[in-house]
């Protein structure tokens, strides 16, 4: 079972804003989606699951992440409610 | 591909004057209109600074080989001012500023226009270099705006900054 | 000491659109009044360079220790301009720059007053910044300009680039 | 007999214009002389002499000299009509 895929038990899942910018939101084809995902799903599991939904066609090894408007490492936890951001390599300046 | 995937991050959330507010007081926002060079640099103003320094990034008619028409900059605004915040307050540690303020533009620009702007001031004159040029390089490496670049025959790729 | 053995060095020769005209084309000038750094930023846009960096040298309200009120610049104008030429003509040689100007002004000046104003535009950033730099340093190692500080007790003194 | 001096003999004599510069200016208390030298007669030479007559502080060592609106080196040679002026530490920027 996907764990992106709505669960009965609602305990055992946490609700994730994930946005998107650049060549994500055209491989996703939107800006922002609300997933629930089982307690404990680690960012980088969360970007695998929805690799695998949109098929983006850039490895996690290639990308920063962000939580709530911050940085943060691959390895930070997330809460029910945290808003994600998959940052691909930036452009400025 | 539709344009509209892209709508939240052509513009800001904040008026103009927010973000020229939140520039002065944290040194670093995003905005969505031309940058004004003067309203950044009156903010500098201090008699105690005898050297102010400032890089504009402009858009250029060409990268590498092609011809570039316009370009597009998106950009993440929240993440883009919490790590501005942090970009010039590690400037001030490491370099001996009195101030610096830098601004990026996000939207669709022409050729010719300021995409981003640093500004420095200090007492001597290495330190406004040094500060500019990092604050500089560290906004392309770490801030979240991406571009893509539009050329005659319509074809457009995204960049990256590192390869 | 009387004034009138400096009134030679504390104005120039020609007019003031004389000295932008030198600047445009030769890279360099002096100027008795207030420098438009706008007007010599509009001589530096060019639609195939993605870096423009800027120095402004301005009067300090102190110096070392001292509170200064107020300086006067002087300059031997025929060879400013000649040895300006000559370090811009240098830049572009050492530099990937497209173009390259700076004016320095002489006569009384205030606190905040711009003393010195550099421009570099290039296709890319770090040219432009290490030749602004440069010509900046040139300029105060060769430029004849002297200058001399005012302080709140009304005595003044030379001051020296180099010791 | 010193150099300075206007000498009879009008071919071995060379006028040179003298700008005066900063604390050269206030010590020699003028803007600019015309001095009349012996042909031959060097920039070390032209800079001594003048130092002896307007008690410069600064020894030669200390300055750069220009020659016609160019930095010249003191062993450049001089002639008639030529225009000279000594530069003292420069203060720029």
């Amino acid at each position: 079972m996907s764990a992106i895929d709505m669960t009965t038990n609602i305990e055992s899942t946490m609700n994730i804003n994930v946005m998107y910018f650049a060549s994500l939101a055209d491989e996703a084809n939107c800006q922002q989606e609300t997933v629930s995902v089982q307690q404990d799903t680690s960012l980088t599991e969360l970007y695998e699951q929805l690799s695998q939904k949109h098929r983006f066609s850039r490895p996690q090894s290639e990308l920063r992440v962000a939580v709530n408007d911050y940085f943060a490492k691959w390895t930070d936890q997330i809460n029910d409610g945290d808003s994600v951001v998959f940052i691909t390599p930036v452009a400025g300046g | 591909m539709t344009d509209n995937v892209h709508d939240h991050s052509m513009s800001i959330k904040r008026s103009a004057d927010e973000a020229y507010l939140i520039a002065e007081r944290d040194g670093f926002a995003l905005l969505d209109i031309a940058i004004d060079e003067y309203r950044l640099k009156s903010t500098l103003d201090n008699d105690s600074c005898g050297a102010f320094v400032c890089f504009e990034g402009r858009v250029r008619n060409h990268n590498n080989a092609a011809s570039v028409d316009r370009l597009t900059y998106y950009g993440y605004e929240d993440l883009a001012i919490n790590q501005g915040r942090a970009i010039i307050e590690e400037a001030k540690k490491r370099f001996e500023i009195t101030h610096a303020i830098a601004i990026h533009r996000i939207g669709a620009l022409e050729i010719g226009d300021v995409a981003v702007w640093v500004g420095v001031v200090s007492a001597h004159r290495y330190p406004s270099f040094d500060a500019c040029r990092w604050i500089l390089d560290t906004i392309k490496a770490d801030i979240p705006v991406w571009k893509q670049e539009y050329y005659e025959d319509d074809s457009s790729k995204w960049l990256s900054n590192n390869g």
